[in-house]
């Protein structure tokens, strides 16, 4: 029960229950805004603001409260379904905290920033619901609990973008909403056959704790395969990676520039957080198996990405495709399976955030100038408008990861690591920099630069409040871009560990040996019986099957490594 | 000869089968609400005969009293589906079945 | 004498069952089930059910039967239905197949298992009576040995009734007929103001229409065309206050 | 003093700050003054360095100071670190030089230009950078200023951007310029891949004690690095940006374009020298090769050039291609010599340049020039010294320089001698070509305007005029500076190879040695001359007494040098554009199609589905009796009889 041990260690921790309070602030900022009377929009808004900016506060006081070691801090353990051993169980480490700062630091931002158009209260209602989704997912422990909350994200942004979105908002709700609901589908049945398939295997009774089943794997490497398959299905639709990421182009072209800012900001990360924290923290082998696949669909989302983007009519369309190339890189990264890989992608999903944020609100700041995100109608800005130019450039570079910014080292990183593992795929991901440049330069040339037509009056520069809701944002890209060491170091341990644990699995080949591929495509239903009958072999201890048997010894043997290293 | 024979169940419930399908075929035929109720009473006499025949044949008086049961149902049944039907035929008086045909009143 | 009795009584409850079906006119119909109903009764006095043939003649032929009458007097409903015409398309002929089928069935289970019907041999049966039931040949033996009597039949249901096996079904029948009154009124009461009728709208594609073929295409709703069409329009047709970004 | 090195960048940190802050309120001349002041103090405190330096003996001249750690990973550290070492310093003092006078230099350009602050911004954020990448400790911060100066030159070069060409120029710029960024990562990625370290010093010692690349990896490492240095320093096929980026304000041009930042691919593989040693040789011929092609090729479009900046863009090319060929063949000493004479000569060029189009109103057609001597004496004069130097006459700077670069190309390979030397004959005929349409000759702007359209204020407009002081007087330093700078490194003896003996430690005798005679050298050099002179007495038969026409020389298919650039871009918008579209297209039709036609369908089968739903009770009892059919039909099959 290394997990306990965890929760020993943690026991130094404050005693205020902060992440109950980080998940659930919201919801009561929800209700409140809910028992006010439908009149009084400042209210609404004011009340969010309190409530999210609580939430933000809170995150943000963690990171001076997060010790930089590898361990799970701040960890909150209740029973929820005794039963079928569901539990509220919750914490942070180095990999998470830096998306919970973000997640509670941009909802605010966005409540402050950005006025919904019409129905001011069930807005403010949705997108905190949203905020406690994105939280519960960051900081959620159990697989079950997981998923709640990553199921619980789809509702709030659908009503977002459906209800405050644009022309066809209602086309790309819907196609959202089912797209990921798809993949979470597969995700449900892998999580519950994985609990039962550890549980009958490693002879516990049934939990769905994540440190629990992934420190004492038990399942056979075709499950785990199988598995981790239904797993990342779900992720990759959420992130989304190259052959599902149709739904995103449409969901951020309708969505109101809020639903815009959040879904880049933070739900695209649910995502690709999932695959580190769940794809390879429960399945190091599968996802070693699985690194060239995804390795190569990372590939292909850079440049394929790139080259769509650099193709679009629409601003905002372009910009979701841009997002696609960065994610593309969060992939590769993830996938390189090394310490620099792993960080750069925790550090890149971060700077995603914030970048593609900024040119976000920047977008819609120039749909409002101008009542159009058609490329070819805009021209000529930087003229009218100098420092919304300037502040588009910074965005811009940023997002095409010029030294110096935060863009570059999350870039530089995911590159070298990759390089590292892999370095073909490194050498061809680097060309997506050369088209990042093309696409942006291109679209911000098309926008900013040329002759103003003279006809349609002179564009508004930023406003004060502009300047100021944007400033946060321009603050960090550059603090990031220039000293992204403390970042560094506390995502640092955390990543180690992880990698160490991958290592770790593999080399002792905890998992009992592969059988071919043409016996992988078998149903659950027999996967659970050979599963079974293996376990049979390890507790008889007959050993006419040599690999299951030499399989099980070293089962033990990398039990007692792991909860060594737990201590 | 007739007089000879002894009436083992198999006769009663060939008989419940038979009521059985008569009604069950008026249910389907007819259209008057009305008339499709009675070839549900129809049913379930049939079933009642079945259950007591085997009632009998068992040595149990759970048949019996599970037909006391049927007709109980049976009547508030009877009684709802009545109510109903006067409820629809107030609303369009020469209404066959078919015409009921949404779930909209 | 059984056998006779019994086919007096089947060939009462037959034609009565025939007469319900065919019959046009509800009346005469619900007076052939009347006679469906002694028929089962005379089957039940039969087969030793003396309280049950009771019930069945007082309930069924005595209130369901007469509330059948009232309603059919109370809608005047007298009038003929032709049974020639069948509006549905198809269902004469599968009612027939499926009524035969059921009717071999039937009489397969009853005929073809001739001696072993219930599985449960009688003699068996005999000694294991069934926790709260009474048997009823237990009954028997109580008396002194004739043929048993029609009181004991009705004493022996009472008290199984009120058995620890049946008394919660029976608290629940009381229920269901109190709820079933209820019902009945709420049904029943009629609304204020002027009732209007309900819109004739076109029936479905299986009746025998020709105007209804229409049917066969049903229009989709709005999101099922916005889904229908493959590309969202590049024209932003939104006005100015429906994007979020403002400025105070 | 070494220790001040942080202070070089820093001054024009300073002054970006200022001016991103105070900038408008500032206004016309105090910015450009602000500006200046910081550029010259960071000149001054590497004077500091420098003396610091050279007061040490050669061998410890290396100072090493990491202000902060900037991005730790794993076994990756790298530091916000400076390096001051010979090689850097060098660098840094003619950056600094060169830049402090090209700011004094567009106050007076730029004056009444409504940016004013703006431009001085950029131009502090771009020697900011450049030093960045000049004295960085390692290849990491080398990279964020290669990238920085890469930004600024697209901020420059864009500068007036409601003329689309200008923004497309830059826009040219920075995307060529990535290319090249992309070998730079692909060869840092493979050092750390061998190394485990991105320091300079780590790697030198690794590559030098330790021998820890195998010679395909340094291959490799140099192929890339080249790419990258081929990219920055517009060699052949990657020079397509520098014509274009003329379009910049002519003191950018001097700065970026002549003077700095295009060098930077020379010092990144001077700097790397240790590297280049270990890799095999077709690597470092491929260098010197592709080096000589682009002096060439660049040359003769530099010939047909009316447009006085684009001639000199060309020429910076084809001098850019000298240093190459040096660099490849191992002299890396005559490479950075050439490499500071010719931003010396070449600001000086430009910015007499851009005091021509200033004086003639922004005129940049050399055609419409001519004896403008008289008009502007002081440009003229300054001029005609920065002409002698290109074209390699002695006593002036540019001669010494250029004689050490045919020396290796002659060391290298003796065609290769050949090839250069035409080159270096080619760049006098242009380089005089140009002073003579411009300076001299009979006026054709006077005339040219009244055919044009005779308007008299037009015509009161184009009488040029002499530039004010502050643009005069950095072409008086800058000149004298052309003039003397072969003092440097006179190859007379040892002893006054002042800047070989600077440069010794950090080439790590790498330096190939010339095996050539005295003798041999003094024939070199005296061929040179004549080949010099050859080609200035050309351009004044031509140009001068007309016995041949133009024409002759002037072929279009130079003008527009060898239309590789028409095919590049027609190659761009025709077949690369189509291809971005056809991918386009495949996402939304096939890929995003294939999700809509999941959608279509199951609508299709549900409205299939629901007219099964009639609401028919009958039909519904009749499902109900089959059903009841079908349940007792499984039953009786299980009966057995």
């Amino acid at each position: 029960m290394t997990f306990l041990n965890l929760l020993a260690a943690s026991s130094s921790q404050p005693t205020f229950p902060v992440i109950p309070a980080l998940v659930l602030l919201p919801v009561f900022g929800a209700i409140a805004v809910a028992l006010t009377p439908n009149a009084r929009v400042g209210l609404h808004k004011m009340l969010a603001t309190i409530f999210t900016g609580v939430t933000g506060a809170i995150s943000v006081w963690l990171l001076t409260a997060f010790k930089t070691n590898s361990e799970f801090q701040f960890l909150s353990n209740q029973s929820w379904i005794k039963s079928l051993g569901i539990e509220w169980f919750a914490g942070i480490d180095g990999i998470s905290l830096f998306l919970v700062v973000l997640t509670g630091l941009l909802f605010p931002f966005v409540i402050v920033a950005i006025n919904p158009s019409h129905d001011h209260k069930a807005y403010y209602i949705w997108i905190q619901l949203l905020q406690t989704g994105c939280m519960g997912v960051f900081v959620s422990l159990d697989l079950f609990m997981f998923f709640v909350f990553f199921e619980i994200v789809l509702i709030p942004m659908y009503f977002l973008i459906g209800k405050w979105g644009h022309a066809n908002a209602k086309y790309a709700a819907t196609k959202f909403f089912l797209y990921t609901m798809f993949g979470s589908a597969l995700m449900l049945v892998s999580i519950v056959s994985l609990a039962v398939l550890h549980s009958q295997n490693a002879d516990t009774d049934l939990t769905f704790n994540l440190l629990e089943i992934a420190t004492n794997p038990a399942i056979s490497t075709n499950a785990a395969r199988m598995l981790f398959l239904g797993f990342v299905i779900a992720f990759a639709v959420k992130v989304p990676l190259f052959p599902v990421h149709t739904w995103l182009p449409d969901a951020h072209t309708e969505a109101p520039t809020a639903g815009s800012v959040i879904l880049a900001g933070v739900m695209l990360k649910l995502g690709t957080y999932g695959f580190i924290r769940f794809g390879l923290f429960l399945f190091p082998e599968a996802s070693h198996f699985f690194a060239p696949l995804f390795l190569t669909l990372g590939v292909i989302g850079i440049v394929y990405g790139a080259i769509v983007a650099t193709m679009q009519k629409d601003l905002k369309r372009l910009v979701a495709y841009s997002s696609i190339a960065h994610l593309g890189f969060i992939i590769l990264g993830t996938f390189a399976l090394n310490t620099q890989g792993i960080q750069g992608a925790t550090v890149q999903m971060i700077n995603h955030g914030l970048s593609t944020g900024a040119l976000f609100m920047l977008v819609g700041i120039i749909y409002e100038r101008k009542h159009t995100r058609q490329i070819s109608e805009l021209s000529g800005m930087q003229k009218s408008a100098p420092v919304l130019a300037g502040v588009f450039t910074l965005v811009m570079l940023s997002s095409i990861g010029l030294p110096g910014l935060n863009g570059f080292v999350g870039e530089f990183l995911i590159l070298l690591g990759t390089f590292t593992a892999n370095r073909w795929w490194a050498v061809v991901a680097a060309t997506g920099v050369i088209l990042a440049a093309l696409y942006l330069l291109w679209a911000y040339q098309r926008v900013f630069h040329g002759p103003q037509n003279p006809e349609d009056e002179p564009t508004k520069d930023l406003t004060n409040w502009e300047r100021l809701t944007l400033l946060p944002l321009i603050v960090g890209i550059v603090f990031l871009g220039i000293y992204p060491k403390p970042m560094l170091d506390r995502i640092e341990p955390a990543v180690d560990k992880l990698v160490s644990h991958i290592e770790d699995t593999i080399e002792d080949g905890v998992f009992t040996e592969p059988v071919p591929i043409t016996q992988n495509r078998t149903s659950f239903s027999d996967l659970l019986m050979q599963t079974h009958e293996s376990h049979g072999h390890n507790k008889h201890g007959d050993t006419h099957h040599g690999d299951h048997d030499e399989g099980h010894d070293s089962d033990h043997h990398g039990n007692e490594n792991h909860s060594g290293g737990h201590e | 000869m007739i007089l000879g024979l002894s009436i083992g169940p198999e006769y009663y419930l060939a008989l419940s089968a038979l009521l059985f399908t008569i009604g069950a075929g008026g249910l389907l035929i007819r259209r008057n609400p009305l008339v499709m109720f009675m070839c549900i009473e129809l049913m379930l006499n049939a079933a009642n005969l079945a259950f007591i025949s085997f009632g009998k044949e068992m040595g149990d008086l759970g048949g019996q009293l599970s037909v006391l049961f049927v007709l109980v149902v049976a009547a508030a049944e009877v009684v709802i589906g009545l109510a109903i039907v006067v409820a629809v035929m107030r609303r369009r008086p020469k209404a066959s079945v078919d015409e009921v045909s949404v779930l909209r009143g | 004498m059984e056998a006779v009795v019994f086919f007096i009584a089947a060939g009462v409850t037959l034609a009565g069952a025939c007469g319900v079906v065919l019959l046009k006119n509800p009346v005469h119909a619900a007076l052939s089930l009347v006679g469906t109903l002694f028929g089962v009764a005379i089957h039940f006095i039969n087969l030793e059910a003396y309280f049950l043939a009771a019930v069945q003649v007082i309930v069924y032929a005595g209130a369901i039967v007469i509330l059948f009458l009232f309603v059919i007097m109370l809608l005047g409903v007298d009038r003929a239905e032709s049974i020639r015409a069948e509006p549905i398309i198809g269902q004469r002929h599968l009612a027939l197949l499926a009524l035969v089928a059921l009717l071999t069935f039937g009489v397969l289970i009853g005929v073809a298992s001739k001696g072993e019907v219930t599985g449960v041999p009688p003699q068996e049966a005999t000694y294991t009576p069934l926790e709260g039931g009474l048997s009823i040949d237990e009954a028997r033996q109580d008396d002194t040995g004739n043929t048993i009597a029609p009181k004991e039949n009705i004493r022996e249901v009472g008290r199984s009734l009120f058995s620890t096996r049946y008394v919660f079904a029976l608290e629940i029948t009381a229920l269901l007929l109190t709820i079933a009154v209820i019902g009945a009124v709420v049904l029943t009461r009629r609304p204020k103001g002027e009732l209007e009728p309900i819109p004739d709208d076109d029936p479905p594609s299986i009746m025998r229409n020709d105007e209804n073929n229409a049917d066969l295409h049903p229009t989709s709703s709005d999101d099922d065309e916005s889904l229908l069409e493959t590309e969202p329009s590049e024209s932003e047709t939104s006005s100015a206050e429906e994007s979020g970004v403002s400025g105070e | 003093m070494t220790s001040l090195v942080w202070l070089i960048p820093g001054f024009p940190l300073i002054g970006f700050t200022l001016l991103l802050i105070f900038g408008r309120r500032l206004g016309e001349p105090q910015a450009g003054w602000l500006a200046t002041a910081t550029v010259s103090g960071s000149f001054l405190s590497a004077l500091a360095v420098f003396f610091g330096l050279a007061t040490k003996p050669p061998e410890e001249r290396v100072y090493e100071v990491t202000l902060f750690e900037w991005i730790p990973s794993g076994e990756l550290s790298v530091g916000m670190g400076f390096l001051a070492d010979p090689l850097s310093i060098a660098m840094a003092l003619f950056v600094t030089g060169v830049g402090a006078l090209i700011h004094m230099y567009a106050i007076g350009y730029m004056h009444g230009d409504p940016k004013f602050s703006k431009f001085f911004l950029y131009l502090n954020l771009f020697v900011f950078a450049m030093l960045m990448l000049v004295l960085g400790d390692n290849l990491l911060i080398t990279f964020l200023g290669w990238e920085g100066v890469g930004a600024c030159s697209y901020f420059l070069i864009s500068f007036w951007h409601e003329e689309p060409a200008n923004a497309t120029a830059g826009k040219k710029a920075f995307v060529t310029n990535r290319v090249g960024d992309w070998g730079f990562m692909v060869a840092m990625f493979l050092l750390f891949f061998n190394i485990g370290s991105l320091k300079y010093s780590d790697i030198f010692s690794s590559v030098i004690e330790a021998d820890a690349l195998t010679q395909t990896t340094a291959t490799g490492i140099v192929v890339m690095l080249f790419i990258g240095a081929a990219g920055k320093s517009a060699q052949f096929p990657l020079y397509l940006w520098l014509p274009d980026a003329m379009a910049g304000p002519t003191p950018v041009s001097a700065l970026i374009h002549a003077a700095t930042m295009v060098t930077s691919g020379v010092y990144l593989l001077t700097r790397m020298n240790p590297v280049l040693a270990e890799a095999a040789g077709w690597s470092t011929d491929l260098i010197w090769i592709v080096g000589l092609f682009t002096a060439l090729f660049a040359a003769t479009a530099a010939v047909a050039q009316n447009d006085i900046k684009k001639v000199l863009a060309y020429s910076t090319v084809s001098q850019l291609g000298f240093m190459f060929v040096a660099v490849g063949s191992g002299l890396y000493v005559a490479a950075i010599f050439h490499m500071i004479t010719h931003a010396f000569f070449k600001a000086l060029l430009f910015l007499g340049a851009g005091s021509v189009i200033h004086g003639m109103h922004h005129e940049q057609d050399m055609r419409k020039y001519g004896a403008l001597r008289k008009a502007m004496p002081i440009t003229a004069f300054t001029f005609i010294i920065g002409w002698l130097a290109i074209a390699g006459i002695p006593p002036f700077s540019g001669f010494w320089s250029k004689d050490e670069v045919l020396l290796a190309a002659w060391n290298e390979n003796k065609i290769a001698w050949v090839m250069l030397l035409a080159a270096a004959v080619m760049t006098a005929f242009y380089m005089s070509r140009l002073v003579f349409m411009t300076f001299f000759g009979e006026k054709r702007w006077g005339t040219s305007e009244e055919e044009a359209h005779d308007n008299e204020t037009e015509k009161h407009e184009i009488t040029p005029h002499e530039s004010p002081v502050v643009m005069w007087l950095p072409l008086v330093l800058l000149s004298g500076l052309a003039a003397i700078a072969g003092l440097l490194n006179l190859p007379f003896s040892h002893d006054t190879k002042h800047l070989e003996k600077w440069l010794e430690p950090i080439l790590f005798g790498n330096e190939v040695h010339v095996n050539a005679s005295g003798q041999t050298k003094w024939l070199l050099a005296v061929i040179a001359i004549i080949g010099a002179s050859v080609g200035v007495i050309a351009a004044i038969f031509v140009y001068l007494k007309n016995r041949v026409a133009t024409s002759k020389i002037e072929h279009a298919i130079l003008e527009d040098a060898w239309r590789f650039d028409s095919t590049v871009s027609s190659f761009m918008d025709g077949p690369g554009r189509r291809s971005f579209e056809a991918t386009t297209w495949f996402d939304q039709n096939i890929i995003d199609g294939a999700v809509n036609g999941v959608g279509k369908i199951t609508q299709r089968v549900s409205t299939r589905l629901r007219s099964t739903q009639t609401g028919l009770i009958r039909s519904y009892a009749l499902g109900m009796v089959i059903g009841a059919v079908a349940i007792i039909a499984y039953f009786v099959s299980r009966m057995g009889f």
